[in-house]
């Protein structure tokens, strides 16, 4: 299918993974450092290939890319099934460019252990890339929760504040997320009577025997709450500002970037086409969590924070509310929406954390009240800072203003009291977006950062630094200018999967 | 006859079991053991297994009994009872105790049998040659497993018990 | 000879048991608990017996056999390991061993 | 046709250059300020020539960009499409955009001739020039909400160029919020528009019957947050922060009247019971707006209040008119407010940026001194700043036949004729528009210099006036319809006709007694003549002049700020303390207590073999089961 | 009885059937006699030979004669189906994968014994034989069909076992866990075998209907029980026998031993009895109580029996280990919680046919897993082994990065964390359990993994991110005196922990013909 010699989607997982093996067997660190390079490359090289053939692949059940490696397991209807279709495909290219910008920030952040470091992210990264590659549940699963397990221990040994406490939250909070999610899983795979966990197979068991509305609510309510906790849906989020305002920023980009886009990933890619009877159950109650406790809550909550992190860390959080806005729904448009705003957010928090990183280098503080008047100093920084800011507060131009927009406008249908809700969180996120950028860079310098620069004065960002941020950057500003490249095969596969009865008719107006 | 035998070794079985447990000298309470044993002992005779019946004598009361008392006699416990019946404790024994006589009061309610007059059955343990046969033929394999449980435990009782050089715990 | 009932049988069976149950409960010497042990089994071995006798089969009595056998392994091994805790602890008492705990 | 496909494809060119600017700059023009501002100029260059140069072509046309729908998202139903309507009110609008722009343009090439940060500030214009022309010629809503938001994002660029002052940063995060506040209800409107109609193209809309006062309502917000309308208009002022041919540009002439003009875009939409409401607002705007400048020392900040009233003048102008008629079978549409307030805008535009294009060759020359008490006798020293000022003072007062004096006596009319209440208002602020302008004119330019800056003022050179009698000859000549050349039309004709005596007289009259009451009454002092002679009147005007900073300030430290902090204790108290932390803490006690339970004495341990036993019992017994 | 029957009973005795616990057995004696016959300087060579013997059985388990007379891979499944020793013997599939399973338990704990007993002046020897001795009785037991050697199968486990675990005489730990272990364990002996008399006479009782004479065995026994589904004295006999059960699986509220015989318990031996011996546990109880066992009939009162017992085990095993810090205890009791998830899998395998399969890969991964972690805890242990702490892991990860990794992947799989083994294992279990309807005990289970989560991530957290006890050394380090008193890993025991760390994570994504276990149940 691909005229590439080899298939893609495996090279992309396995390339990380190949070289945190050879880490962990003992290769030196110069060769694991070089080598590095490529092995964060290839995902991302594989991944643009793959979206610029996608459109010319014939796509088989919306998937283009398949193959299929059995692992013993057929008889349960688990194999390793790649494949690509149009959700998927902008995921797996997120994936692949953050990884890639991740990668490239850690092997110049010159981090302690750096071999530990490149192998824990290296298995971030090949997990990251299975996820989004895997037509089967279980091993979207399996490769999300093996790319899970390193941010943990990153966030443990590299962490800052509270890393301890952080980490172990972080940890529970997120298995007992995913126990609860698997047991979703669990009971659609064991209810739909499909015997497989293939999602291609389930789709087409399913829409010849669709499962009754009070299963179908059950486990979407299921997948809901256990996905909510790794989506941080309000009042499950309370790990996120902990963990990211503690975690390395390598491992916060990916997490906060892609990783966390699995709970909506699985939402969308499943839980929307097989289950929509159950998710329109839960869509009231969702939607009104999520503009309630997560934009409303949640950003005001953010504008009270002092530290630059966990203010990202809650900003994330406010920005999932969305996508499940969008997810209530239930429309193809919301739902686009949602892809959109997972693609966007993914870039643009990851940039958002990357600088945050820089600019502690910079002030060796975290604390917006001691910041003040570095653009001076490093105008470059301010610029990517104030464009990152500026694309997370939703400005045309950026890609998260398309999701953003899509989902209020699927929103209205659904209900308008919760779209002028949630339209009023965009205020929010202007208020603590702008102040933050204006804390850190703008103003009269602080008496912190003038002792600073007395000595040394901060340098702008270097190329090594800028680099990354620009593959983040340019991947906003791309799909800004030109969502096409990624709504096209979004459209088609959204359609195609579209539970037949209209969401109007299942959600109360 | 048979009914007041019955009764009499029952009885006798009983009384002695309950010395076991309320005696508080441990040498009078493993004569009580032996005591209830060779009750039981008649209790067997009278269900027709007499090897099993010599075979516990032998057993227990030459063996085992004895190895008890002599280990008694070799920790020279008696008089060290001053722990013992505190509140807690005496509380505790008393539930047990009702709890105890309550499962056996279902037990007798609800777990009688109705069974063919014993006349009207073999007595199959009477005879010493079934036992023979069963032991070589059918339980052969269990007869081999308990030679290298015996071995076992020897080997045990030898390496928890013997003087072994360079290790000086027993002196 | 038989004259008593399966059921006497297995009530003064399950009394003994009993006894021994209770034994091990309250009593606080190892070597008593080991003796209430040795009870329990002994109940077991009685009801197989009856059970032998009064269903005419003969499994039962050859089972005593073995349990016999195993009892008088228990013993040994426990006893081993009584004497040899007694010359470390100077005790028998089952309250005062108790270095392992929480 | 075949016209008109070229300029479909041209249009987006008119958009592509002053972004490709923009963006050169950004990428690689960054240390080189000089390259910057040329390449900045020569797009800005390049659109005036554009846009007057399709206006005079006479072609009008509508078309998707990119491809012939236009359609740039499509996600199920909802639909994103970008597009072009170059219709009369677009090409007046461009050729706005496109002169002040160009004039601002080398303004700025003098003004901040030794500014550190040349670069970004070029790149800035060349944005704003991309977004304003997105807003202009945009097809449909959509679009327009793209730009919209884009210019809000030059505006802040803009305001915190000098981003080292804290009031710079401040006034630029202000704006961009208060212009949030402003677009949540622009953008409910437009997803409103967009369910209620099928359709959120401005054509489509024109067709479409179905009437709701909530949407031009909705809509109307994002016309109050940009237009600075009450109670939005706390933000003008203190975007006076920044650089000040970007408060020409920007915050004067055509950014702030976006407003305007997307109502004038939207009319098809309006209701009655949104005319009267947006009537209002336009009034107490005009009013309110005009009441602050009198007491107003910064010179820019008289401008911009002035701004504001105008600005108030031209949205109540469209609250009087634009009444669609549609009754039976015979259907009209009667637009006088639409042309009217564009006439309006029109005027403003030029005058406007010729006022603050004047103040700032002022604050140039007096060394960046703002506070018109410490200049004085610059008339002298500045002799074509002084007189292409005055130009644009008489336009503003509306002295006749020049500048603003048509389009005022336009609203004014239509007032007259609709509402007497509004017209006295009007009236009213027609006077005081021409005190407070007189008082400016008579207090910066008259008398001695009362400051060393002052005494040592000179002008700008070539560069600075040059732009100055471009605007001036603009703001003396088109204050009258017949001026404009014919392409535009479609607008002009809109505007109400004739001349009632009246109300020329009291336009005329009010203008005169402002003026001569400023005259008289300001001498060219160190102070303010009003806080000496009615300090009461002083004081009343300040403070209706702070009331609404102190309500925002109130809002924001005692309201938003407290709330998030409320919040964020309430979480950190009860979500992750009590309710998170508290599960796991009693988690942890039930699994100390546990493993207490394991108290190493054996003769405990088979009590749990009894309990054990007793539960098998109760099973098997069925005392317990299910 | 005549001659004729004797003999046809005689020749049912294949004992080529249980060659390889025969052999098995012959090793034992062997090494016995080699430690009589060898002179003194070989003597260290002798459990070499103990090791090596048990791999080459378990090689030989999968090697076997095919048709044409060549060698062939797989499991020798030549008498898988039928009934040996007149009945006592059942063998199957499962029953040779549990052998396989036993043996490589054996290999283990004998691998790690050269670590623990290089550190005592212990007999050596003696251990070696006690350990094959109770692995030949356990592949027994989880073939027997019979009463009777499931008894005596049963108890030469389990006295082996006391000897095992008082094996440390040196130790007061050891001691006192030996006497704790052999009460209890003697006390549900005596509970097993009042069951086992119990069914035994009810089954024969001439007045029932069904009754047979061949009460003993588990064919007629079940069958006689699914004619008399609700006969009293047979439900008292199957809870009393459930209750040995439990004793060995530790399951609540029969798991109160497990900590402290751990504790006390030489590390090779408590890995035994928490692999091996609840191994065994499980495969008798899925005999008795599994999907078509022999109790199938009294479903009314074995699932709800064994539902509630493994809620209660599931949620005390997890509370308890929460806050523990020695780990031999720890491990005690997150065994203990391992022992509720595998009887979730018991109850789901009486309706559905996977479960079984999965309660067998769940022990592999279990095995492969634990004896991970206590390969590591072996080689840092001291001479005293049973006052291990979290403390003394701090920094595991910086001294020995090799040991800390193992023990990560250890302990991840126990927690079942993809993609570790662990994680397949807790999803077939719980899949089944879901197939079965035991939908609340599955979500306490899920709950409980969670919770779970906080002690085995605490440990990797000990290991990886706390800084080393610093001054006053651990209580390790201050038993084993100045630092070199711990012997350089040994290249057995290196390989050994690759190895299983390895298996972990294969067989995490790559079950390959483990996968089948499952599939085909």
């Amino acid at each position: 299918m691909s005229h590439l010699p080899f298939d893609p989607l495996l090279l992309a997982i396995a390339a990380p993974l190949a070289l945190a093996v050879a880490i962990a067997c003992g290769l030196p660190k110069r060769w694991s450092v070089r080598l590095a390079y490529a092995a964060f490359a290839a995902p991302a090289l594989m991944a643009l290939h793959a979206w610029w053939h996608f459109s010319a692949q014939p796509l088989d059940r919306g998937y283009a890319f398949l193959a299929r490696y059995s692992t013993g397991l057929d008889g349960l209807g688990i194999s390793l099934h790649l494949g690509l279709n149009g959700v998927s495909l902008p995921l797996f290219v997120l994936a692949g460019l953050v990884g890639l910008a991740a990668g490239l920030y850690a092997l110049q952040s010159q981090a302690e252990r750096l071999k530990l470091y490149l192998m824990l992210l290296l298995i971030m990264q090949g997990g990251l890339m299975g996820v989004f590659a895997s037509v089967d549940v279980f091993f979207l699963y399996f490769f999300h929760e093996l790319a899970l397990i390193p941010t943990f221990i990153m966030v443990g040994l590299w962490g800052g504040r509270d890393r301890n406490y952080a980490a172990m939250k972080l940890t529970i909070y997120l298995t007992l997320g995913a126990m609860i999610s698997l047991v979703g899983l669990i009971a659609l795979y064991v209810k739909s009577g499909a015997h497989s966990f293939d999602l291609i197979a389930l789709r087409e068991h399913l829409a010849a025997h669709p499962l009754g509305e009070v299963v179908q609510g059950k486990i979407a309510g299921l997948l809901l709450v256990g996905l909510g906790v790794l989506v941080s849906l309000w009042p499950l989020h309370t790990w996120a500002p902990l963990g990211y305002g503690a975690a390395p920023s390598s491992a916060a980009m990916l997490h906060a970037g892609v990783l966390k886009k699995f709970g909506l990933y699985l939402l969308v890619q499943v839980a929307w086409p097989l289950l929509p009877a159950g998710l329109a159950h839960w869509a009231h109650p969702l939607a009104w969590l999520a503009v309630v406790g997560n934009v409303l809550v949640v950003g005001f909550i953010t504008i009270a924070q002092r530290d630059l992190k966990q203010m990202l860390g809650y900003s994330s959080v406010m920005h999932m509310g969305y996508a499940f806005l969008g997810l209530a729904t239930l429309s193809v448009a919301g739902v686009g929406g949602v892809v959109l705003l997972m693609v966007a957010h993914g870039l643009s928090v990851a940039l958002l954390f990357l600088l945050a990183t820089s600019v502690h280098k910079r002030t060796h503080t975290l604390a917006l009240d001691e910041m003040g008047g570095l653009a001076r100093h490093t105008p470059v920084l301010a610029a990517y800072f104030v464009a990152a800011t500026f694309a997370s507060v939703g400005l045309p131009g950026f890609a998260n203003f398309w999701g953003e927009l899509a989902i209020f406008a699927a929103l209205w249908e659904f209900s308008p009291l919760v779209t002028a809700l949630a339209v009023a969180g965009v205020i929010l996120s202007a208020i603590y977006g702008l102040r933050a950028a204006a804390r850190i860079f703008f103003g009269p310098a602080s008496a912190r950062l003038e002792k600073i620069a007395a000595e040394h004065p901060p340098a702008d960002l270097a190329w090594a630094e800028k680099i990354p941020a620009l593959v983040l950057l340019a991947a906003l500003l791309l799909v800004g200018f030109w969502p096409k490249s990624v709504t096209v095969a979004l459209n088609a596969e959204l359609t195609r999967v579209a539970p037949t009865a209209p969401a109007a008719s299942l959600s109360p107006r | 006859m048979g009914q007041i035998l019955f009764t009499c070794f029952a009885a006798f079985t009983v009384v002695c079991a309950a010395g076991v447990v309320f005696n508080k000298n441990a040498v009078n309470a493993a004569m009580c053991l032996l005591l209830a044993l060779v009750g039981v002992a008649g209790l067997f005779v009278q269900l027709d297994a007499y090897l099993l019946a010599f075979l516990l004598l032998l057993v227990y009361a030459g063996a085992v009994v004895a190895l008890f008392l002599f280990i008694i006699m070799l920790l020279d416990v008696k008089g060290r009872h001053a722990v013992g019946f505190n509140k807690v404790a005496v509380f505790a024994g008393l539930a047990a105790f009702a709890l105890l006589l309550t499962g056996l009061g279902t037990f007798v309610a609800r777990g009688q049998l109705d069974t063919p007059h014993p006349s009207n059955v073999p007595a199959v343990g009477a005879d010493l040659k079934d036992y023979a046969i069963q032991l070589f033929t059918t339980y052969l394999l269990p007869v081999q497993i308990m030679g290298f449980l015996l071995l076992a435990a020897m080997i045990g009782v030898i390496v928890l018990s013997k003087r072994w050089e360079g290790l000086d715990d027993i002196k | 000879m038989i004259t008593a009932g399966l059921n006497e049988y297995l009530i003064i069976s399950a009394v003994l048991f009993c006894i021994g149950f209770l034994g091990v409960l309250v009593r606080r010497n190892t070597l008593v608990i080991f003796m209430c042990l040795e009870l329990m089994l002994i109940a077991g071995t009685l009801a197989l017996v009856a059970f032998s006798r009064f269903n005419g089969t003969m499994d039962g009595n050859v089972f005593v056999f073995f349990i016999l056998t195993v009892a008088a392994a228990e013993v040994a091994v426990g006893l081993a390991i009584i004497v040899a805790l007694f010359r470390k602890r100077h005790t028998v008492q089952v309250d005062e061993f108790n270095s392992l705990k929480h | 046709m075949d016209a008109t496909v070229t300029q479909t494809v041209v249009a987006p060119y008119l958009l592509l250059e002053p972004l490709g600017a923009a963006a050169i700059i950004a990428f690689f023009l960054r240390k080189r300020g000089n390259w910057a501002a040329a390449v900045s100029v020569l797009a800005a260059v390049l659109v005036c020539y554009r846009a007057l140069k399709m206006a005079a072509s006479g072609l009008r046309f509508e078309g998707g960009i990119g491809s012939p729908g236009g359609e740039w998202l499509r996600l199920g139903d909802f639909v994103v499409s970008l597009g072009v309507k170059y219709d009369d009110l677009a090409a007046l609008m461009l050729c706005i955009v496109g002169i002040v722009g160009l004039c601002v343009h080398v303004f700025s090439l003098g003004y901040l001739k030794d500014d550190a940060a040349k670069a970004r500030y070029f790149g800035g214009l060349s944005m704003f020039m991309f977004s304003m022309l997105g807003i202009v010629l945009a097809d449909n809503l959509f679009m327009m909400f793209m730009f919209w938001e884009l210019v809000g994002f030059s505006s802040w660029l803009l305001i915190g160029h000098w981003f080292e002052k804290q009031s710079a940063s401040d006034a630029a995060k202000k704006a961009f919020i208060a212009n949030r506040v402003g677009d949540f209800g622009f953008l409910l409107g437009i997803v409103m528009c967009w369910w209620i109609n099928g359709t959120v193209n401005f054509a489509a809309l024109a067709e479409s019957h179905a009437f709701s006062t909530a949407i031009p309502l909705l809509l109307f917000c994002g016309a109050v947050g940009k237009s600075a309308q009450l109670p939005l208009q706390v933000w003008l002022p203190d975007a006076m922060e920044g650089p000040t041919p970007v408060s020409a540009l920007i915050h004067a002439a055509t950014m702030v009247a976006a407003g305007v003009f997307m109502l004038c875009r939207i009319e098809p939409l309006m209701v009655p019971d949104a005319l009267t409401v947006i009537l209002w607002t336009g009034v107490a705007t005009a009013l309110y707006a005009a009441l602050c400048a009198v007491v107003q020392r910064d010179i820019k900040k008289v401008l911009a209040y002035s701004t504001l009233s105008q600005l108030g003048f031209m949205v109540a102008a469209f609250g009087l008119g634009s009444v669609t008629q549609k009754h039976g079978d015979h259907s009209h549409t009667y637009a006088l407010g639409v042309g009217a307030a564009m006439f309006h805008l029109t005027t403003h535009a030029f005058f406007k940026a010729l006022l603050f294009l004047g103040s700032g060759s002022v604050i140039h020359g007096c060394h960046h001194e703002q506070d018109i008490f410490k200049m004085g006798g610059l008339r002298t020293r500045m002799p074509w700043t002084f007189w292409t000022f005055t130009v644009g003072v008489l336009a503003i007062i509306g002295f006749p036949f020049i500048g603003g004096f048509f389009s005022k006596e336009a609203i004014l009319l239509l007032a007259y004729e609709k509402s007497p209440v509004a017209f006295g208002l009007l009236a009213f602020t027609a006077l005081l528009t021409s005190l407070y302008m007189v008082r400016l004119w008579k207090i910066t330019f008259l008398g001695a210099p009362r400051s060393e800056s002052a005494e040592h003022a000179h002008e700008g050179g070539v560069i600075l006036v040059g732009p100055l009698l471009v605007l001036a000859g603009l703001a003396l000549w088109l204050g009258r319809t017949e001026h404009f050349p014919a392409g535009f039309a479609g607008v002009l004709e809109l505007v109400p006709d004739g001349h009632a005596p009246a109300v020329m007289a009291v336009g005329v009259s009010a203008m005169l007694i402002g003026a001569v009451v400023a005259l008289l009454g300001y001498a060219p002092a160190a102070t303010d003549s009003l806080a000496a002679k009615s300090p009461l009147v002083f004081g009343a005007l300040v403070a209706l002049r702070n009331a609404f900073d102190s309500v925002y300030d109130a809002y924001v430290a005692k309201v938003q700020q407290r709330a998030a902090l409320l919040l964020n204790y309430l979480e950190y108290l009860f979500l992750a303390g009590a309710i998170v932390r508290g599960i796991a803490g009693a988690v942890g006690f039930v699994g100390m207590r546990t493993r207490a339970l394991h108290t190493g004495n054996l003769g405990v341990y088979v009590y749990w073999f009894l309990l054990g036993l007793v539960l098998l019992w109760g099973f098997a017994t069925g005392s317990l089961g299910f | 009885m005549n001659l004729d029957v004797v003999k046809l009973a005689a020749a049912d005795n294949h004992w080529a059937a249980i060659l390889p616990e025969l052999l098995l057995g012959c090793l034992a004696l062997a090494l016995l006699a080699a430690e009589i016959i060898l002179p003194k300087k070989w003597h260290e060579h002798i459990p070499t030979a103990a090791i090596g013997g048990v791999a080459g059985l378990l090689l030989s388990l999968f090697v076997q004669r095919d048709a044409a007379g060549g060698l062939a891979c797989g499991l020798d499944l030549r008498w898988a189906g039928t009934h040996t020793f007149n009945g006592l013997l059942f063998h199957s599939a499962n029953g040779q994968l549990l052998r396989a399973f036993f043996l490589l338990s054996a290999l283990l704990v004998c691998v790690l014994a050269r670590v623990s007993l290089a550190r005592q002046r212990m007999p050596r020897i003696e251990f070696y034989h006690l350990v094959l001795i109770v692995t030949g009785a356990m592949m027994l037991l989880a073939q027997a069909a019979h009463f009777v050697l499931f008894f005596v199968a049963l108890e030469t486990v389990t006295i082996g076992l006391y000897v095992l675990v008082a094996y440390f005489r040196t130790s007061t730990a050891s001691l006192e866990a030996g006497l704790k272990y052999l009460v209890m364990g003697a006390l549900s002996s005596g509970l097993l075998l009042f069951g086992i008399a119990l069914l035994y006479g009810a089954g024969g009782n001439p007045m029932l209907k069904a009754h047979t004479a061949g009460s003993m065995g588990f064919g007629a026994l079940g069958a006689f029980l699914a004619a008399n589904p609700h006969h009293f004295l047979a439900s008292v006999g199957i809870v009393f026998v459930l209750a040995g059960l439990a004793f060995k699986i530790g399951a609540f509220p029969f798991q109160i031993w497990v900590p402290d015989v751990y504790q006390g318990a030489p590390t090779p031996v408590t890995a035994f009895l928490g692999v091996a011996s609840k191994a065994a546990g499980f495969a008798a109880l899925l005999t008795l109580a599994g999907g078509g066992g022999v109790f199938a009939a009294y479903d009314w009162l074995v699932t709800p029996v064994l539902t509630a017992m493994a809620a209660a085990t599931i949620l005390f095993g997890n509370l308890a280990a929460l806050t523990q810090h020695n780990v031999k205890r720890l491990l005690g009791l997150s065994g203990v919680s391992h022992a509720g998830f595998l009887l979730l899998g018991v109850v789901a395998s009486r309706t559905v046919p996977l479960a079984t399969g999965a309660v067998y890969f769940y022990l592999f991964a279990y095995l492969l897993a634990s004896f991970a972690v206590f390969g590591v805890m072996a080689h840092l242990a001291g001479p005293d082994d049973s006052q291990q702490t979290l403390d003394d892991y701090a920094g595991l990860a910086r001294r020995e990065p090799f040991l800390a990794t193992v023990l990560a992947v250890g302990l991840g799989s126990l927690a079942g964390i993809p993609p570790l083994a662990g994680f397949l294992g807790k999803l077939f279990v719980f899949i089944a359990a879901f197939q079965s309807g035991a939908r609340w005990l599955l979500a306490l289970a899920a709950a409980a993994v969670a919770v779970s989560i906080y002690y085995y991530f605490g440990w990797v957290k000990a290991a990886f991110f706390d800084a080393p006890a610093t001054g006053a050394a651990s209580a390790v380090a201050a038993d084993s005196g100045p630092s070199p008193a711990r012997a350089p890993m040994s290249a057995a025991l290196r390989v050994t922990l690759v190895l299983l760390a390895l298996g972990s994570v294969v067989l995490g994504f790559f079950p390959g013909p483990l996968g089948g276990l499952l599939a085909s149940p």
